[in-house]
């Protein structure tokens, strides 16, 4: 394992020191670990609030800033985030009208976000968790814990930062975040493992003609193994999936504010059809050149165009990584007017930057 | 025969000992069908848990596995960190208080604490979690207490079910947790998560005999 | 060598076709490879054209655009781009107020860059080629090809960029380019060698345990070989060479638009002082996650804050690379109004954005 | 004797079909002191000159040349793609308009092609370039045609030559190009360009004497 690292146990906090340093339009604070806007709270503003397991940066301190998120919880890496960071970050960015915890379908940051949840409620704060569960490599959420959140995040946390920035309150920025995530569909392919510091190993092997269709971004193990295949097969492949992708219904749990509970909600996410317009992002798995990301948006433009899937804009880049894994993810994200404004307005974080 | 306050502390001691042991296995075998992480997050959360029982020594045992659970919660991250924090939570709540543990005062801490982790991670057994080790363990343990065994014979009845419930997830299929995302592929592995369960419920049954 | 690639011919030319279709802002030619402005020649204004081996990216294709460069010329992989590419791309760019060529110093990019200047010059275009040579892993100029050019180039590119967005003139754009390379120095570290796609197997061997000092970013084997220290120390090796280095001398050849010959030019750079303002770039050389970045960085701030060196502003990410390569770079270019003033005006690039 | 057109256009043929077969052997010698691409480019470059031979096998030496130097400079990239594009170039006009080349017309060729290498690299003998090959090559090829000997024969003494500075060049420290940045570390290997260098004269040789 070789890294630019200095002690193990120092691989989170380090990266933050160095977040801080660069970036004072953001504070950081150490313990426990969380970044959020220097202005923040904002009043009036609905506070946006990521977190995860880190090794996915930029995701989600590379997006605090304004027009996206307020704050940002980074776990270990790969696991997920505690309850007294969220809250505690909760607190620091709320101005009163409330915190929106964005919630990748991890069943450690599920849990840890309801709880931080529950904690902000009994202190009178007005919250609400929306999930991301876009990665159609999982297929049914009978049997398992449900789809994964993955490329869908970082779009979800452009549109929804941007319309909280724009006014939109907490049930609106709730409404808008589910829909993003209805609207979005990933999946990813892994042709490396990465190593996670502390295990000092690769998280998994993988031959040396091999590659892992379906991959999660914390090195989990996808759904199938097949020799590599070239890059447009590749594209091909994803792209289909994303697109044949039929409707995927599951249960969620979000809070309600009134009655102080958690309650049951059935959400079936529409399968894409031709005419829609969509944001595409091909995203890196963190080691994976920018040359060949460009070669898959390539076959993925030609197949959406034969499709008559409108790309109405596109991010290619390392934005929702796997430490230094080598491979890509392909994310689709049908957008109406709505969005697409949000999408088009001004954002200052350390990784998306336009318009300011 | 009751669980004094002393046992606790050194069921903690234990599990933190027995964890950091088992780090690298625990890990490992959180590879094939997780994201090799279990062992070094169940390991860190309990250190730092052996850590703080000093401070709370003199205080009840409700207090001392309160701050069981809230150092679980902010030391462990992930799926597993939220679950043996809730048990711990809520076994806190159960035994709220107490110096010493009777049979049933110890009964409760572990039902209320199972339901703890079933009320959060909503996992029934046969889903290859932790909770098929934590269910079998807590019958095994109630039907011995019901046949009129000691506490000792009904904690080395529970452990014995917990080891087996953690073989019994190997043929297994996962519907819960990370290891579900394999499908198939995740039979023939052992849960990580029921691993560590038995780990802990053994580490108490020694702390119980010691 | 696993990578998402079709054809080993073909890794120029598809991401190419990616970036085509992903930035309809771009105009990108095949034969010869180069990528322009879609809004180019921009009347009254200087062309802005770099370029290089391919393998860089962003570099330079991914700072074409408003603010930054008016055209790129991508060669094979690590290989320079041919004089025919250069002249084509700076036909399609020149408006009339000349063509900037900004080249950096291997020999087969200067050579190519020279005959090219020349042609252009038959044609009545005027021209003028500025030299980056800013990586002080090369010692002596006398006896070696000189200090290969490396991340100043980027820092370059927007800096120049913005002056002939503004109206600067060729002469004064080539007197701020050069001026941006004495200004600034770099030095790199490999941690892995990179597979260029036509040779199949790592340009170097590097031990499990081993480093590269004063890589170049070609995979050509750098200073000196060493076991793997810490980022901090890593960090410190780096930023003391570049703010230790001595003044540096070397003959540099400009083209004179009157004679219509190549001249000699003696440059000597000042070594940085305290109190210098700076713009810091810490850079991934492809595979190296963007957490290591900031370890990185954190502990250059730290070493420039003791020696007085002011960092004002800065940039952490993959901004010039080599294919998968782990590791880092760092830059510091010494800056003044003019220069600061030219990095904050507005950019839209694929990969520099802000202000639009 | 003289060196007909169909010779001149043979040794541009036996060149790229000589530096494809030692594509890898080039690329190799380019690994420890330059970026492992010297094979891959000049074969690319040779390569394409070969195609386009067709169209111009009725086109005067000169013409043959330049189209030479053209598709060099605008295949191979690389430091080499622009020193032999410059050697072609330069060559074509020493020998523009000709078709057949004696002796002395030889002479020409190579003499205003290696000072156009020159011209452009500025590296001279000793540097670890091509030049250790070029340059006592050329001086050999001229001292036996001053000592009176047919071309066949300053041609093998040429070639001798180069292979000669190509060996050379093994325990050089470079000076120029890519190697140089090595310093010390460069000594101890053959420069890849000195290498091809002497394979295309070479080839040369060998079109003459077929
Ligand atoms: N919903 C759930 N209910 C009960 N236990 C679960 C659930 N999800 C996961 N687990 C347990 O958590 C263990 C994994 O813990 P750990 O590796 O620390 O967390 P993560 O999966 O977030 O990396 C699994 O082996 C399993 O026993
Ligand atoms: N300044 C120079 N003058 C003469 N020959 C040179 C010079 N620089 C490099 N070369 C030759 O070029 C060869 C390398 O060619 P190649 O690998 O194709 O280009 P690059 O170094 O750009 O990758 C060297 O082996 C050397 O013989
Ligand atoms: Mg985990
Ligand atoms: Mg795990
Ligand atoms: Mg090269
Ligand atoms: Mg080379």
């Amino acid at each position: 394992m070789k890294k630019l690292i200095n002690a193990i146990e120092n691989v989170v906090r380090d990266p933050l020191m160095g977040m801080a340093a660069a970036h004072p339009e953001l504070k950081v604070s150490i313990d426990p670990h969380y970044i959020v806007r220097a202005d923040a709270p904002i009043p009036g503003k609905v506070a946006v609030v990521s977190g995860g397991g880190s090794g996915h940066e930029p995701l989600h301190g590379g997006f605090v800033g304004v027009g996206m998120l307020d704050g940002a919880c980074p776990g270990e890496v790969f696991t997920s985030p505690t309850p007294d960071q969220m809250y505690a970050c909760g607190q620091a960015v709320n101005s009163g009208a409330g915190v929106l915890f964005l919630v990748k379908n991890y069943t450690g940051d599920v849990l840890s976000f309801e709880t931080a949840a529950e904690l902000l409620h009994f202190d009178g704060v007005p919250v609400q968790n929306i999930l991301v569960d876009d990665d159609v490599a999982v297929k049914d959420s009978l049997y398992t814990a449900g789809r994964r959140g993955v490329g869908t995040t970082v779009i979800m946390e452009k549109i929804v930062g941007a319309a909280a920035e724009a006014g939109y309150d907490l049930d609106q920025c709730a409404d808008l975040a589910r829909k993003v995530n209805q609207y979005g569909r990933s999946m990813g392919v892994a042709l490396t493992s990465c190593t996670v510091p502390a295990a000092g190993k690769p998280s998994f092997e993988l031959g040396d003609d091999e590659m892992e269709i379906g991959i999660g971004i914390h090195g989990e193990p996808g759904q199938k193994r097949m020799p590599v295949v070239s890059a447009d097969e590749i594209a091909t492949m994803l792209a289909n999936e994303i697109l044949d992708d039929p409707p995927y219904t599951r249960t969620v749990h979000e809070w309600d504010r009134q009655a102080g509970e958690w309650v049951d909600r059935e959400l079936t996410d529409a399968p894409f059809a031709a005419g829609d317009d969509v944001i595409a992002l091909v995203n890196s798995m963190g080691g994976t050149p920018l040359s060949e990301l460009y070669t898959i948006y390539a076959k993925l433009a030609q197949i959406c165009q034969d499709r008559q899937i409108n790309i109405v804009r596109n991010l290619v880049g390392p934005y929702i990584t796997s430490l230094e894994m080598q491979g890509c993810s392909i994310t689709l994200v049908k957008v109406d007017d709505e969005m697409l404004g949000f999408w088009d307005a001004s954002v200052r974080t350390p990784a998306l930057r336009w318009g300011m | 025969m009751t669980v004094t306050k002393a046992q606790i502390i050194d069921w903690l001691g234990k599990s933190a000992a027995v964890l950091e042991e088992n780090k690298a296995y625990l890990t490992e075998l959180d590879g094939p069908i997780g994201d090799s992480d279990h062992g070094v997050n169940i390991a860190r959360g309990f250190g730092a848990v052996a850590e703080n029982l000093p401070d709370v020594a003199d205080q009840d045992i409700g207090s001392i596995l309160k701050m069981t659970a809230m150092t679980l919660m902010s030391k462990v991250g992930g799926a597993s960190g939220m679950l043996y924090g809730n048990f711990f939570l809520r076994a806190a709540m159960g035994v709220n208080g107490k110096e010493t543990l009777s049979a049933d005062d110890l009964n409760k801490l572990l039902e209320v604490g199972v339901g703890g982790i079933v009320q959060r991670g909503r996992a029934v057994v046969g889903d290859k979690t932790m909770i098929d080790a934590w269910t079998p363990a807590l019958a095994a343990f109630q039907s011995s207490l019901t046949a009129g065994r000691e506490i000792t014979a009904a904690m080395r009845a529970c452990v014995d079910a917990a080891e087996q419930g953690m073989k019994d997830t190997i043929p297994l299929q996962a519907r819960k947790g990370r290891a579900s995302y394999l499908g198939e592929r995740s039979i023939g592995h052992q849960d990580p998560g029921a691993t560590s369960t038995y780990l802990i419920l053994n580490a108490l049954l020694e702390a119980i005999e010691a």
